[in-house]
């Protein structure tokens, strides 16, 4: 019953836009397609729908092969980052229409219609035009009637993306209610994002996607703590992890002239040798006994600050849970939360994680 | 197109016809030719009631509403009435007449029975008209020898002939016959203000009257109105302006080619001098005049506006209608003439006083040769020049239907339409001098006419402008039609010139 | 700056109004002249200056045999030729514009934009070029001096116009509406018939006035292929060209022949304003 | 997308369009590869005798195309620069907003044929309104007669007539500009002419370049205007390439090299529009 992609590749210019993408969904499992934008997020979902065409490899759902099912008979369901509805009809109307498109019994719709719209709370707007709700409704007549059709595969393109801050925490929650419920347990769920918080919070099984590749594949939990290579880390964190060229030597790792820090314990069995080192921006911290870093670009992002630091050749991003301005070029001390410290090869894998047994 | 001017001239019409009572039965019935009622003849109205074509279509493609549009409309619901025939009417623009008829023509098609054009397209058209049937032709008694010349070919005749038109001299008699004015004239010039016979003294005179406001109707009037935008009639003013330098009787054998060498004598000092004219007429034209066609020239003329205009007697008619500001103050004369005339035997100019009049007829018509309906299309036209409808006709301006038949030369035609004696006089003897003439020049009807004309066109237009000057524009022309002569073939040109010099000539 | 700007503004605005009107006024004034008051001068006002009459009008609607032109017919003829001809530029335009906008069409080194530039590059062909071989055709065809064979023409005039307004119309609908049709069961038919179309009316609008527009004032296609059982009205009035020139009537006819057509300006400017038609031109 | 279904979409019109002018291309390419004229009608073929007269010997027809190329490029500066600023004038706050609207789109729905004579009675030198205006100060422009205010007139007639087109086209596309990039620009207290240049003008840069695109290839087509104003005239000073090619076709019916001056013109509008298009997306678009 689940859905096998099989070696998928799609490469309609110079650039691959899916390369070699073998992934396996369950039903009943909410999957996040985690990757910045171009990424291949949104030509994995279409391909998923029937939208797109590989150029190579297969698609199996339940058993039998799903390239060969033209998308018009896939029963999929996919909500976009935009706001799509069809502008023409009324919000009933369009909640109804893949209801009506599969000649489904008059009553019946009603019945279905209803139902999806007390779920997302749309109940009151009925004989509206799409024209005349805010953004935040018109997505969620989309949801609507993606959730009417009861649809065995749900791809979500970035639904909150375009909303405020406040409507999407809120709609977030409910997506997380609604996914939980019972009749969810038959339909897999695909939700892309570029937010590494959302997925998180989302919490199902992340997927990283980057360039068309997937990268990892895992439990939010797992994917955080132990990403499977420097890209995946800094895919994973916002702001990015920081990442930079260091190598360790006789106990001390040593990032430039300026910054050289004494090995922590879990450390110690890493061979000499050239390192990519990552730490978290939140993993920075104030300390007067820290060392020197210009400040590049200091931004306020609600309670936070986030600080572009620089020292030399050595650059990081730091958070600082408070808000201040910095002027440009001033100096302010730093230090790192040593214990961590993620150690990448210089390749990419990576070598050590502060959360490894 | 006017009411007013129908209704009065019918109403003048009417009146005499009722005092010479030849009102019958026929001219009761059809208004316009209540003057004489019906003529009796093979095509008269009494001959055509008893034809019954019903059921037949009749397409006929003629000119534009008024001239020559209007009596072929007109004449097609009378024939409609009288046979019971269906006749479709067709209006077309003067300068498309050629191609309209022309495209279907070459595709093999006869989309109308009857087309209108110029006299000069007999040699392209003439394989795809009808003859004429001779029974027609016996009867036009009328028709004076040098018109069914013009409208046959090798003595087949293609075009009905429906049509004179020449081109003449137009005054203003209220300037060149006024005493004041003669005396004024004499003051200021020291010459004697009659009606020109050089081109030489129209332009002194013109240049005279140009740009000052000789009639105190408060505007400024102009020497002259002539064509000389580049269209398709332009060839025509500068023809009528060449023929005194350069068609000279003691050189027989072509004016536009010499006929043995088929070299064209386009660029000629005849020419040349009749351009460098042509050239000094660019100033005493009302402004704007460079760009005349002859529907300007028309209302220039006709609307009081110049002293002299000279190309078809469509403007003379016109101005001569009963409401026009300058009725029966024109009048009409042999185009100038020129002291000297080119003679290209001996490379010389011979002294001697010339004038030639350029047969430049108007209106030819012809039958399809792939047409269905012949036999109604050739009664149609038989119809149309039928003696009552052509007395009728010749009499209303706007018609544009002119005379050619022996009857119509005489001054009691004009007069009883209200023209003053005298003008109906000059008018008649001007056209009849014409026909008598032996130093004549018949337009260019060859293969590639139309190419000819325009390259002229083209060529004379830039000497006008200022672009080149008229020795060098000819010289252009010159070439252009030596061009046209190699890809036409100079013998397909000269075995079709040597019927219109022939008749120049005077051996037809 | 803004006073100066509004002032600018006004002072251009009623400057262009006064330069667009200008031939218009002096045809309405000249329609009821005649030849004298027309060669007398240039003269403005009826009654003042000269003595109005109706003939320039009358000539219109009297027939061939009495000196008028009688446009009755031909202005039917014109607004069924142009009405027919722009609805299915309109339904064959629509369609190829939605393939070139929403598929990707590749043969050898030809693709969507070349198809669109052959749309388009059908209007770079001055008629008088294409008049001699379109007479062949439809004289193979039969279709000289028919009412079909014009529209069969025309829609080569305006077709590439349809396409142009078309794609461009599309490209800026979000392909995303499709898609969501197609996932909702729609095959790509369906898609169209049932999501696209509905909400191309304000494009499809603006393509036919613009169809209209171009068919009405089209004049050589007509003159070169109809004869006598088809006339429109361009060639109708045209042949008032005679050899006078009449100011009168042929100013008549100027006015009578935009008129339909501003009824037309007032639809475009209603739906300019209500906004519709933005979205459908940009 | 990709779907079989997109033949079905693109191919009736295609094949229409293709099926309705295979015949009068080929037609016209063979044309040109004889000698038709009123004498010999018919496809004699006589190789590229036709071509290389052009190329060679025909200083009229190339003068009349680099005329074609000064009044097209002229007259559609002038309308796009005149039907962006009306369109811009109309765009918000003006009275009359709607009657000045309807009024700047009528001329393009006259017919040129038609129109041009009204436009020919008004310039008239003697008889016509507009020198009648002049003499109040004492001037007659020869507004017909000279070769360089002809050419002037004519670009007078065809910027009345299709200045209304490109306004239609601005006004539409201001009025569907999107909100956002102005209220920013308010915000950053941009002046108006700042806000023109840096906000309204690059947001209209598509449009435009659609818009001067599809008035070039109309405007090359020039011709009823010629033909009724100035015949040409004075002289050869306001030929263009369509009237020289409606000259030797319908008037002189030099059918063969009527095809030929058609069938290089077609070429040559093909390949400079192509290039002008290169140009105007580089210079409009900044890319």
């Amino acid at each position: 019953m689940s859905l096998l992609i099989d070696h998928i590749s799609f490469k309609p210019t110079e650039e691959y836009h899916l390369n070699d993408v073998t992934l396996n969904f369950n039903p009943g499992k909410m999957y996040t397609i985690l990757g910045r934008t171009l990424s291949g997020k949104t030509t994995l979902l279409k391909t998923i729908a029937g939208l797109q065409t590989p150029d190579s490899g297969s698609i199996n759902f339940e058993g039998a092969d799903f390239l060969s099912v033209p998308v018009w008979n896939r029963n999929v369901a996919m909500v976009y980052q935009q706001f799509i509805n069809y502008p023409h009809l009324n919000v009933i109307e369009n909640i109804a229409f893949p209801l009506k498109q599969r000649k489904m019994e008059e009553n019946l719709i009603e019945k279905e219609v209803k139902e999806a719209m007390e779920k997302v709370g749309l109940i009151g707007f009925e004989l509206r035009k799409i024209q005349e709700l805010s953004g935040g409704q018109q997505q969620r007549v989309a949801l609507a009637r993606s959730l009417a059709k009861k649809a065995k595969i749900l791809l979500l393109d970035e639904p909150l993306v375009n909303l405020d801050y406040k409507l999407r925490e809120g709609l977030r929650e409910e997506f997380k209610k609604l996914f939980s419920g019972s009749e969810a347990s038959n339909s897999i769920l695909i939700y892309a994002s570029t937010d590494p918080l959302e997925a998180m919070q989302l919490n199902g099984d992340i997927i990283v996607i980057d360039e068309g590749k997937v990268l990892q594949t895992g439990s939010a939990k797992d994917v955080f703590e132990n990403p499977a290579t420097a890209k995946v880390a800094e895919i994973t964190n916002d702001p990015a992890m920081n990442i930079n060229k260091g190598h360790i030597q006789d106990n001390t790792l040593v990032m430039n002239n300026n910054v050289q820090i004494q090995i922590p314990d879990q450390l110690k069995s890493i061979p000499n040798g050239d390192y990519q080192v990552g730490i978290r921006a939140t993993d920075l911290y104030l300390d007067d006994n820290g060392f020197s870093f210009d400040v590049e670009i200091s931004e306020i992002s609600g309670s936070e600050t986030f600080l572009h630091l620089r020292n030399n050749d050595l650059k990081c991003v730091a958070t600082i849970e408070e808000v201040k301005t910095y002027e440009a070029n001033e100096v302010v001390k730093i230090n790192f939360d040593k214990s961590k410290i993620y150690l990448f090869k210089e390749t990419g894998e990576l070598l050590h994680s502060p959360y490894q047994q | 197109m006017k009411l007013k001017t129908l209704i009065s001239a019918l109403a003048s019409v009417l009146l005499i016809g009722s005092q010479v009572a030849h009102a019958d039965k026929w001219g009761d019935q059809f208004p316009h030719i209540a003057a004489t009622g019906d003529i009796p003849g093979m095509c008269s109205y009494e001959s055509m009631s008893k034809k019954d074509y019903s059921g037949r279509t009749l397409t006929i493609n003629t000119h534009a509403i008024p001239v020559m549009g209007e009596p072929t409309a007109l004449h097609a619901e009378q024939f409609e009435k009288l046979t019971g025939a269906k006749v479709e009417v067709t209006h077309t623009p003067a300068g498309d007449l050629y191609s309209k008829a022309m495209v279907p023509f070459q595709a093999g098609q006869a989309p109308y029975d009857i087309v209108f054009g110029f006299s000069n397209f007999i040699n392209d058209w003439k394989r795809y008209l009808a003859p004429v049937p001779q029974e027609y032709v016996d009867q036009m008694e009328g028709v004076s020898a040098s018109h069914k010349a013009i409208a046959s070919w090798d003595g087949v005749m293609y075009q009905y002939p429906v049509d004179g038109d020449r081109h003449y001299l137009k005054y203003r008699k209220d300037v060149i016959d006024n005493p004041e004015m003669q005396a004024k004239y004499k003051a200021d010039t020291g010459n004697e203000l009659k009606v020109p016979t050089t081109w030489k003294e129209y332009g002194e005179m013109a240049s005279y009257f140009n740009g000052w406001d000789w009639d105190g109707d408060g505007e400024p009037e102009y020497g002259s109105a002539e064509v000389m935008k580049k269209d398709d009639l332009m060839y025509a003013a500068f023809y009528s302006r060449s023929v005194a330098y350069a068609k000279n009787p003691s050189t027989p054998g072509g004016f536009f080619f010499d006929l043995e060498t088929m070299e064209p004598l386009i660029n000629n000092p005849g020419f040349v001098e009749a351009l460098t004219d042509w050239v000094d007429a660019v100033n005493y034209v009302p402004p704007g005049g460079i760009n005349f066609g002859l529907g300007d020239e028309i209302n220039s003329f006709g609307g009081g506006q110049t002293l002299f205009s000279f190309s078809w007697d469509d403007a003379f008619v016109a101005a001569m209608q009963p409401d026009s500001p300058i009725s029966n103050q024109v009048g009409a004369a042999q185009l100038p003439g020129a002291d000297k005339v080119w003679n290209r035997e001996n490379g010389m100019w011979d002294a001697k006083s010339n004038q030639a009049p350029f047969f430049v007829w108007g209106w030819a018509v012809g039958v399809a040769g792939k047409s269905d309906n012949k036999d109604v299309a050739f009664d149609y036209l038989c119809f149309f020049a039928n003696g009552a409808n052509h007395q009728a006709d010749i009499g209303i301006g706007r018609f544009g239907v002119n005379p050619f038949m022996e009857e119509d030369f005489k001054a009691d035609v004009w007069t009883q339409i209200g023209w003053d004696k005298d003008i109906a006089q000059s008018y008649v003897e001007t056209l009849a001098d014409m026909e008598k003439s032996t130093n004549r020049v018949f337009p260019l009807r060859v293969p590639g006419t139309f190419e000819f004309n325009s390259a002229l066109a083209t060529g004379t237009a830039k000497a006008l402008a200022g672009q080149l000057s008229p020795q060098a524009a000819l010289d252009e022309v010159y070439a252009e039609w030596v061009a046209i002569l190699e890809r036409v073939g100079a013998d397909n040109v000269r075995d079709a010139y040597a019927v219109g010099v022939k008749m120049e000539d005077n051996e037809l | 700056m803004p006073k100066l700007y509004t002032f600018l503004k006004y002072f251009f605005v009623i400057l262009w109004a006064c330069f667009v009107i200008a031939p218009f006024l002096w045809a309405i004034s000249t329609s009821f002249k005649d030849f004298n008051s027309v060669t007398g001068g240039a003269t403005y006002i009826p009654w003042l200056q000269f003595e109005p009459t109706l003939d320039g009008w009358s000539v219109l609607f009297k027939p061939g045999s009495q000196g008028g032109i009688n446009i009755i017919g031909p202005y039917f003829n014109s607004i069924f030729v142009t009405l027919t001809a722009s609805l299915i530029s309109i339904v064959l335009g629509t369609l190829a514009a939605y393939a070139l906008s929403r598929y990707t069409f590749k043969a050898g080194f030809v693709k969507n934009n070349d198809i669109t530039f052959f749309f388009i590059s059908q209007r770079i062909m001055p008629p008088v070029v294409l008049s001699i071989p379109f007479f062949l055709f439809l004289s193979t065809l039969g279709l000289l001096d028919s009412l079909a064979g014009l529209i069969l023409v025309y829609i080569v005039l305006l077709m590439p116009i349809a396409v142009w307004i078309m794609v461009d119309f599309f490209n800026r609908v979000p392909k995303e509406i499709d898609e969501t049709a197609l996932i909702d069961g729609c095959n790509p038919f369906q898609a169209f018939f049932k999501v696209v179309l509905p909400n191309s009316v304000p494009g499809m609008l603006v393509a036919g006035l613009f169809c209209i527009i171009f068919g009405w004032i089209d004049f050589f296609f007509a003159f070169i292929l109809t004869f006598t059982k088809v006339q429109l009205l361009p060639v109708k009035i045209v042949a008032l060209n005679s050899s006078i020139t009449p100011w009168w009537s042929l100013s008549a006819a100027a006015l009578v022949s935009v008129a339909p057509l501003i009824i037309v300006a007032f639809i475009v400017e209603r739906y300019l304003s209500k906004g519709n038609l933005s979205g459908a031109l940009k | 997308m990709n779907f079989k279904h997109k033949y079905v979409f693109l191919l009736p019109g295609l094949i229409v369009l293709i099926g309705i002018l295979i015949f009068p291309i080929i037609f016209t390419v063979r044309l040109s590869l004889s000698g038709w004229n009123s004498f010999n009608p018919g496809l004699d073929f006589i190789g590229f005798k036709n071509y290389v007269r052009l190329f060679t010997d025909d200083p009229r027809f190339w003068q009349s195309f680099f005329r074609l190329s000064f009044l097209a490029i002229t007259t559609v500066f002038l309308q796009y620069i005149i039907g962006f600023a009306l369109a811009h004038m109309v765009w918000k706050d003006i009275k009359f907003k709607r009657f000045f609207r309807v009024l700047f789109l009528i001329p393009m729905m006259t017919t040129p044929v038609i129109m041009t004579v009204i436009w020919r009675t008004f310039f008239h030198e003697s008889l016509g309104p507009l020198n009648d205006f002049l003499s109040i100060f004492g001037v007659q422009p020869p507004w017909l007669s000279s070769p360089s205010l002809a050419k002037v007139s004519i670009i007078v007639v065809e910027v009345w007539q299709w200045t209304s087109f490109m306004f239609l086209l601005m006004l539409a596309g201001l009025l569907s500009l999107p909100k956002e990039p102005f209220l920013a620009a308010a915000v950053d207290g941009a002046s108006p002419f700042k806000k023109f240049i840096y906000v309204t003008f690059p947001l209209m840069a598509p449009i435009s370049i659609g818009a001067i695109i599809i008035r070039l290839i109309e405007a090359s087509k020039i011709m009823d205007t010629v033909f009724v104003l100035t015949s040409g005239g004075p002289g050869t000073s306001t030929e263009t390439s369509s009237f020289f090619i409606f000259i030797k076709g319908l008037r002189e019916f030099q059918m063969g090299y009527a095809a030929t001056a058609s069938f290089t013109y077609l070429i040559i509008m093909i390949i400079s529009l192509t290039i002008i298009v290169k140009v105007l997306t580089k210079v409009l678009m900044r890319e």
